[in-house]
């Protein structure tokens, strides 16, 4: 079929001619076109179904209000449902495929809805399908679900890229009609800095849909040479395809770039669209009006159409929706529709205008004061029956019905900040409210400036006044300027079936229905009825459900109020608001300065907040990772064996009052701590928590490294932060993060002394005389790299934590494994350092879990009541220090073998199991190889003076039951002599 | 002289260079930095000895200033001393004994990954980075900033040259981000 | 939301970690009689006020200071911005 | 008048001529026994159960505007009890019972759909926690079932196993959870009571609360002094600034949480998942609309709407936990301003002033517990005692120290 429906002239190139395929069937278009013209040149109207009845739709618009004409755009992994026919930019072998349909388009097997429409008035299902119960989940259900939604997702992964980015300007200007390009001139040839931006792609908004004269030139004409002229400044930056979507706090703008939706493929490392985040001095929005639809009865058939969609398909793109068109109109900018159309040789079967005193100087006829009452043809249009004044009927024959209710002013952006629009009676429109978003102000027809002269005008104006500019603003052309002539219509009285919201198959009768039952606030209508609430977010249909509740209430429409527009304002794919934060990119990745050399080792990595870390190192032949960590346990304990800790939180903390400050900051006192030793600190959070904890050394009088967990680094310094500022601002302490510059390994194991002598450079002594337990020194190694050593243990054994610049991490474990071959060293990961760290009974993450206590882990004794520590007093409230409040034990299996589980609840032997009788739960459990058994650590009322009583520890979640017994949480060494050794 | 070889931040023996459309991405591992905090009622006399320190005028909020030993503004009263790495490596050292007293001075040479970016239309990979308002940046900016969830400072050398410091364990987050910047916006 | 912070001038409100209300910088006196009533309270009343809000936004992604901004709860606007250490100092905290 | 699929047939057939309004617009009487404020889930659910389980007839509700216009009409409809604390897991679980009997009890249809609810976990740690709630809710009575990587990919092979940044190692399900109809719950109750002689008075705004030598006398509202015996709070994010008129201070903040939803798809979703490693979790609606959310702004506010940051923040945990919804487009966001208490729990107690009762302080886990909150408010309003599975949610806990902190994150609204 070639493009029986095409007109001459058009802003088209015909020279270059674009295939497209519909539903499988191929057709042709042109640069220039959208999916939507193209459709239409090539005759085709019906194009999609609705969503409830599953009625025969077109097109309605030429915008992105379409509510109709949505189709499921290109395919495979790239198939994209419910995308505006009116919007898509056509490009050679576009590929689109109606929705909502079974087995197809035509025949429609759930357009047997229409024929229950009567059972399916607005919230029947609210009153049925409740008996029985049990057929809601598995039948009612099931059936509602299947035929919801409109079109389909791939469940492929999105294959595309998607950008975010900043931008910065005194001026946004939203739309690039009149009004916005005036204003732009304005502002960009006083030297501001502008952005405009356009969801269009081709920017002069409704210029390029009209024959009118700007001065002595053609509209469209006048706009190409404004943005010709914008493009020459640099300081305006022309952002076409760009919709803005959001007005959020402080004058800081989402928009929305489509680098990529009208090219067939993206080149290599382009983004498919672009999330712009632009923050303004002052925003102006020239976003236009939408033409409203009038109400009648089978006013939703393909061919019925917004008239100013008509004009703009044949003036813009060369296309008439049917060769014989018919106008139903209130005002006079439906007899604009016509009088192109009939200049461009499209025959007008008539002009139906509601008010007796319509002018009839037009070379086509015009019926007075007479209205549409029913149209025919099953799926598009072919003729229109219309009520005349005296009371006959007419049929129009006609395959195109071009319907102007008036204009509504495209507010949106004011609402978003809860800003409401107030009523124009002149306009029988919303218009916006005083109380708009800080900093934008508003022009144009989105401001109720109806005709081109008061657009530019108000362009012009808009600008000077946001920028506050002296410099004169340019002269307007001379352009119509005609007054609104309207008489308010929003519905044909007495209709059966009236479509007020077109794809949620909303209609009048409906509307009254929700106003008979009760729901007469705009926001129970809305809910009710589902009114506004489809793709289009109600842009051709809010204001006609109110006027229809007004009047059946008996109120004017401000009365009724208005439900406010919500961001966004068109919809955005979820994807651009990722960008590129997906797949591995998520969140970065944070690798230790040994990672490549762990990785070489066949390392196992497990994610630690940010950070990748060892978890494990198998050997040729470990087939279990039991295996693997029960041999590195066994192995550290017998001699030596080396894990990278630099991921611990290291902060610099100096000043004079450093160590009065750690006092604050720690429970467990500091400020006695000799230089040259480490302590083991506790912190609480202000309400008695234990928040972390760590080691803290002295390396000079006014000078600590702290350690924290490496969970909570980044939470620790916040914190120290606050108590330093906010709390004791007078203290002389200085923080700085040192994490990142230091590579920290433990060297653990009664073989550890002897591996370090041969690393640490001779002139330091590391006997234990000399370097004792709790140590802490500047040593150098390896030759005179500066490096730092503390002698700290978490495994329990004889250890020492070393560190070197970041830089040398990787060399100083490659070192410290050729020099160790002696002691049969090894690497360990986490695994293995939990397991140690559990023998030994050491409360770590899942220990401190935000709701225990220093009491509670059994370090009741280390929150010092002589000092003033964070919250040493809230942690003394009755329920904290209650006789049986929980209290760390060690927990063993009576059968060795017998699993036992972290998140087991722990029951008395004897007695019920249930959440009334519950003693307490496992944090953490382990298999240790030392032991030969497993065991664990866990919080149990009382469990202090509960050793060695047996209890039930039941997970039915898992389906286990074990009995076990209370020990002591420190299974290997209690009395510590290992690590003094 | 000890013997233990340094790798990149990025893991390499030698640092990762990438060029695309017109920039160059270098990753710049010869660089010592030491911070710079002043003792509680010492910052006056701090930003003179700093000012010594690199022969030129202690910077401003946002700014770097100085030339081979050079720093730039990292928080009130707090500055970041930037040096050659193979004439610098004990900078940290240095730039105690010269503050004596009046600063707490910390090692943070490997604390940071620096990348420079050489070309024209840098502007252009930035805003896709970062939120700073690139028509106040100028030669000699110094201006913290998040690129991707990663905390970084950016300094504006001259409009053709910027450095991006960022913590080093995300040196390959950070890179990647960078390049794809670069990929799609050059 | 912008805060424009006293030092750096406008910031996006993203780089900000924020705490809660300013009365936390009130931290009562540890040996206070009625200690524990107060720092009962301190931890956990709050005005919550609908209108002015003077709170506390660190700028985790920035210079690491804290900041005290007095905001609008109903409409964002925020009236002031200082360092919470000054504010600190001014309310009478010392060591 | 009662609904039935014979009614909606027999009214099709004549035109739908016979349906009558679902609620009275009565006005204001000058004296109820029980007035509660606050039209929302909470207020309404309180109403019809004062009124057809404890006997109380002469009620009132006020609301400021519309009924069910605030965090029951703007929310992401799920319902669950899947708690880890006893103070918790028993009322949740009591709610989830109300639920499962709501329509006939109802004899609305407000769509209580039992999808099941999959919290997904990514990290060891996360395992043990979810096994030790797993374990607490099966001990309460609820239903609770863990998957492994594996059995998650079966029953969910769209979600992101390959390119994962934190990949999924397991999760717990509660397939008794689901999803409800948020506004039908609200006009549900508002039925029902008005059924049982409530008063529901609309557009009717509280201004004062007329106190006596330490007694509550009723409220002064936009349509006059209303008095009453007993006066019961329940209006979410207000609480502060209506509590305030009674000159109390309490352990809560006003937060905004932002929610989402999608354009309508083709069924994608089988139930709601959340997910372990970022700020997401989705359901997808009756009509197609996937609804989704993520965390709470994090400061202070009473504006109905949020900001970009968290909107990306959200969509970011979106692609990267199922990157099929890439190209799904966002239709419409929304605000709801949420009362974060200190502990992420709620209170359900008397106040100091005699003769009136708070109910407030459900962060945003007040949609799931509408029948409960209202039931358990009922019984406190009625018998002046609290109802046995809430006896937890008392006032001074804090003051006791016996907070009931599901995170672990201490005395700071915004992280819970």
């Amino acid at each position: 079929m070639t493009q029986s429906n095409r007109l001459d002239g058009g802003q088209i190139d015909r020279n270059t001619s674009l295939s497209f395929r519909f539903d499988g069937r191929s057709y042709t278009a042109h640069p220039g076109d959208t999916l939507a013209s193209a459709l239409l040149a090539n005759d085709v109207r019906l194009i999609g179904r609705s969503f409830k009845y599953h009625r025969p739709r077109g097109l309605l618009t030429v915008g992105s209000e379409e509510p109709n004409g949505i189709v499921e755009l290109r395919t495979g992994a790239r198939k994209e449902p419910n995308t505006r026919a009116t919007t898509i930019e056509m490009f050679d072998g576009l590929e689109a495929h109606s929705q909502n349909r079974w087995p197809s388009l035509k025949f429609d097997a759930l357009a047997v809805n229409d024929l229950f429409s009567n059972f399916l008035s607005a919230g029947f299902y609210y009153k049925t399908f409740m008996w029985p119960a049990a057929f809601w989940e598995k039948l009612y259900e099931p059936m509602i679900r299947r035929a919801a939604g409109l079109g389909s997702l791939s469940m492929e992964a999105d294959p595309d890229e998607y950008d975010k980015g900043f931008r910065h300007c005194d001026l946004l200007i939203i739309g690039a009609g009149p009004a916005g390009l005036m204003a732009a001139l304005t502002a960009g040839r006083a030297g501001a800095d502008v952005i405009l931006a356009d969801e269009d792609f081709t920017l002069g908004g409704r210029l390029n849909s009209e024959t009118m004269a700007l001065d002595d030139q053609n509209a469209s004409d006048w706009a190409a040479q404004a943005v010709a002229e914008l493009s020459s400044l640099p300081n305006v930056r022309l952002m076409p395809r760009t919709t803005v979507i959001g007005a959020f706090d402080h004058g800081i703008y989402g928009a929305v770039e489509r680098t990529g939706d009208h090219l067939a493929t993206l080149p290599e490392g382009k983004p498919r669209q672009i999330l712009w985040r632009i923050y303004t001095q002052k925003a102006l929005l020239c976003a236009g009006a939408t033409e409203r639809p009038i109400a009648f009865e089978n006013n939703d058939r393909p061919g019925i159409m917004m008239a100013s969609a008509l004009r703009t398909y044949a003036n813009r793109f060369a296309v008439t929706a049917s060769q014989r068109v018919a106008i139903f109109t209130n005002n006079d900018d439906g007899h604009r529709t016509a009088a192109d159309l009939h200049a461009k040789g499209v025959k007008i079967a008539a002009v139906v205008d509601v008010r007796e005193d319509a002018p009839t100087n037009y070379d086509y006829e015009v019926l007075q004061g007479a209205q549409v009452v029913n149209t025919k043809g099953r799926h598009g249009l072919s003729f229109v029956e219309v009520a005349m004044p005296d009371g006959s009927t007419r049929t129009l024959d006609c395959g195109a019905l071009g319907v102007s209710g008036g204009w509504n002013p495209n507010v949106h952006l004011t609402c978003h900040q809860r800003g409401r629009p107030v009523w124009d009676e002149a306009l029988a429109a919303f218009v916006p409210g005083a109380d708009l978003p800080v900093g934008l102000s508003v022009a144009g027809a989105a401001n109720g400036v109806m005709s081109t002269h008061g657009a530019l005008h108000s362009g012009a104006e808009g600008a000077v006044k946001a920028l506050d500019l002296t410099s004169t603003p340019p002269d307007l052309p001379e352009a119509e300027d005609a007054p609104v002539t309207q008489k308010p219509f929003w519905y044909v009285q007495g209709c059966k079936r009236a479509w007020v919201d077109q794809q949620n198959d909303v209609t009048v009768k409906d509307v009254k229905l929700s106003y008979q039952e009760g729901f007469r606030s705009v926001e129970h209508l809305k809910r009710y009825t589902t009114l506004g609430m489809a793709t289009d977010q109600g842009k051709t249909s809010n204001i006609t459900g109110l006027a229809i509740m007004a009047e059946v209430a008996g109120k004017s429409i401000p009365e009724v109020g208005t439900t406010i527009f919500r961001p966004p304002y068109t919809p955005v794919p979820i994807a651009t608001f990722a960008g590129r934060m997906k797949g591995q990119e998520f969140h970065p990745t944070r690798l230790t300065p040994s990672h490549y050399w762990a990785k070489e080792r066949g390392a196992v990595f497990v994610e630690v907040g940010n950070w990748l870390r060892a978890q494990w190192f198998p050997l040729p032949g470990e087939t279990h990772w039991r295996q693997s960590v029960d041999r590195e346990v066994r192995q550290t304990r017998a001699s030596v064996g080396v894990c990278d800790c630099t991921t611990l939180g290291k902060i610099d903390v100096q000043g004079t009052d450093a160590a009065e400050f750690l006092n604050r900051v720690y429970a467990n006192a500091f400020a006695k701590l000799a230089v040259g030793k480490t302590r083991y600190g506790l912190m609480l959070r202000e309400d008695g928590m234990v928040m972390d904890d760590g080691t803290a050394a002295r390396m000079a009088e006014d000078h600590f490294v702290v350690t924290t967990t490496t969970a909570n680094a980044v939470s620790v310094y916040r914190h120290m932060e606050f108590v330093r500022q906010c709390l004791f601002p007078d203290m002389d302490v200085q923080l700085i993060s040192t994490t990142e510059a230091w590579a920290q390994y433990a060297v653990a194991g009664p073989n550890s002394r002897k591996l370090l002598q041969k690393i640490v450079d001779p002139e330091f002594d590391l006997s234990n005389e000399a370097f004792p337990f709790m140590a802490c020194g500047n040593v150098t190694v390896c030759g005179g790299l500066r490096a730092r050593l503390f002698r700290i243990s978490f495994s329990g054994e004889l250890a020492y934590e070393i560190a070197v610049p970041s830089r040398y991490g990787d060399a100083l474990m490659r070192r410290l494994m050729t020099e160790g071959e002696e002691f049969d060293v090894i690497p360990y990961g986490t695994e293995a350092l939990g397991v140690m760290r559990v023998e030994k009974g050491h409360a770590a993450g899942n220990e401190l879990n935000g709701t225990t206590t220093a009491l509670n882990l059994g370090l009741g004794k280390m929150v010092s009541k002589k000092k003033d520590s964070i919250g040493s007093v809230l942690s003394e409230r009755e329920a904290l220090v209650e006789p049986d409040v929980l209290r760390l034990v060690g927990i063993k299996p009576l059968q060795p073998e017998e699993k036992i589980t972290a998140g087991g609840h722990l029951m008395n032997t004897d007695g019920p199991v249930d959440a009334a009788h519950d003693q307490g739960y496992v944090t953490s459990a382990v298999y240790s190889p030392i032991l030969n058994s497993n065991i664990g650590l866990g919080l149990v009322k009382n469990g202090a003076e509960r050793l060695g009583e047996k209890m039930r520890l039941v997970s039915p979640l898992t389906d286990l039951t074990v009995d076990v017994e209370l020990v002591s949480a420190h299974f290997v060494d209690p009395e510590g002599e290992r690590l003094r050794a | 002289m000890h013997d233990l070889v340094a790798i990149t931040a990025l893991g390499g023996p030698e640092p990762r260079v990438d060029t695309i459309g017109g920039v160059t991405c270098t990753e710049v591992p010869h660089i010592a930095l030491a911070s710079v905090a002043a003792r509680m009622g010492k910052e006056s006399k701090s930003t003179k000895t700093l000012a010594k320190l690199i022969d030129a005028p202690t910077p401003e909020i946002g700014r770097w200033t100085g030339a081979t030993v050079s720093a730039f503004w990292a928080g009130s009263d707090q500055w970041m001393v930037e040096a050659p790495f193979d004439t610098h490596e004990d900078l940290a050292a240095q730039v105690e004994a010269a503050m004596g007293d009046a600063a707490s001075v910390t090692e943070q040479t490997d604390g940071w990954v620096r990348f420079d970016l050489n070309g024209d239309n840098i502007p252009a990979v930035l805003e896709l980075l970062c939120q700073l308002d690139l028509r106040k940046v100028s030669e000699g900016s110094a201006a913290r900033c998040s690129i991707h969830h990663i905390g970084c400072f950016v300094l504006c050398r001259t409009a053709e040259n910027y450095s991006i410091y960022g913590p080093r364990s995300s040196a390959g987050s950070l890179h990647h981000a960078i390049v794809t910047a670069m990929r799609s916006a050059l | 939301m912008i805060i424009n912070h006293p030092l750096l001038g406008p910031r996006d409100a993203s780089e900000f970690t924020y705490l809660g209300d300013a009365t936390l910088i009130n931290r009562p006196d540890w040996q206070a009689e009625n200690a524990s009533e107060a720092f009962y309270e301190y931890g956990y009343v709050r005005d919550n006020p609908a209108g002015e809000h003077q709170e506390l936004w660190y700028h985790e992604a920035g210079d690491r200071s804290w900041l005290v901004v007095t905001r609008n709860t109903l409409t964002h606007e925020i009236s002031k911005v200082e360092l919470a250490r000054d504010v600190a100092r001014a309310r009478g905290r010392s060591k | 008048m009662r609904y039935s699929g014979f009614r909606v047939i027999k009214e099709a057939l004549t035109g739908h001529k016979g349906w009558k309004p679902v609620w009275r617009e009565p006005e204001p009487k000058a004296h109820y026994d029980i007035v509660v404020i606050g039209g929302g889930g909470h207020g309404l659910a309180t109403a019809h159960y004062l009124s057809k389980v404890y006997g109380q007839r002469n009620v009132a509700v006020v609301e400021k505007g519309w009924i069910g216009g605030g965090n029951v009409g703007r929310n992401t409809t799920i319902v669950r009890s899947n708690y880890l604390l006893d103070g918790n897991e028993p009322f949740y679980e009591f709610s989830m019972k109300l639920w499962e009997g709501l329509e006939q009890d109802l004899n609305y249809n407000a769509m209580m759909s039992q999808r099941g609810i999959l919290n997904l976990f990514h990290t060891d740690g996360q395992r043990d926690a979810a096994i030790r709630r797993g374990n607490a809710m099966i001990l309460n009575g609820a239903d609770a079932e863990l998957l492994d990587a594996e059995q998650v990919r079966k029953e969910h092979p769209y979600l992101n196993f390959d390119d994962a940044r934190f990949p999924i190692k397991g999760g717990l399900a509660q397939r008794r959870a689901g999803t409800a109809r948020h506004d039908a719950v609200a006009w549900g109750f508002a039925r029902s009571a008005d059924m049982h002689g409530v008063d529901i008075i609309q557009n009717c705004e509280v201004t004062g609360l007329r106190i006596e030598n330490g007694k509550c006398l009723g409220v002064e509202t936009t349509k006059g002094f209303i008095g009453a015996n007993k006066v019961g709070c329940a209006v979410a994010g207000s609480s502060g600034r209506v509590m305030g008129m009674a000159g109390m201070r309490l352990p809560i903040e006003s937060h905004v949480l932002q929610a989402f939803v999608s354009e309508g798809l083709k069924p994608v979703l089988p139930c709601v998942i959340t997910f372990g490693a970022g700020h997401f979790y989705v359901s997808q609606s009756d009509k197609g609309g996937l609804v989704f959310g993520g965390d709470i702004d994090g400061y202070n506010t009473y504006a109905q709407r949020g900001n970009l940051p968290v909107v990306e923040d959200v969509c970011e945990g979106g692609v990267a936990l199922m990157p099929m919804i890439g190209r799904a487009r966002l239709l419409r966001m929304w605000g709801g301003v949420m009362d974060m208490s200190m502990d992420g729990s709620p209170i359900i107690d008397r106040t100091p002033v005699e003769g009136l009762y708070f109910n407030g302080g459900w962060c945003y886990g007040g949609f799931k517990a509408t029948p409960a909150s209202g039931h358990c408010f009922a019984h406190l309003l009625a018998k002046d005692e609290p109802h046995p599975v809430a006896t937890a949610y008392r006032l001074d806990r804090f003051q006791k120290g016996r907070m009931i902190d599901e995170k672990g994150v201490g005395n700071q609204p915004n992280l819970h």
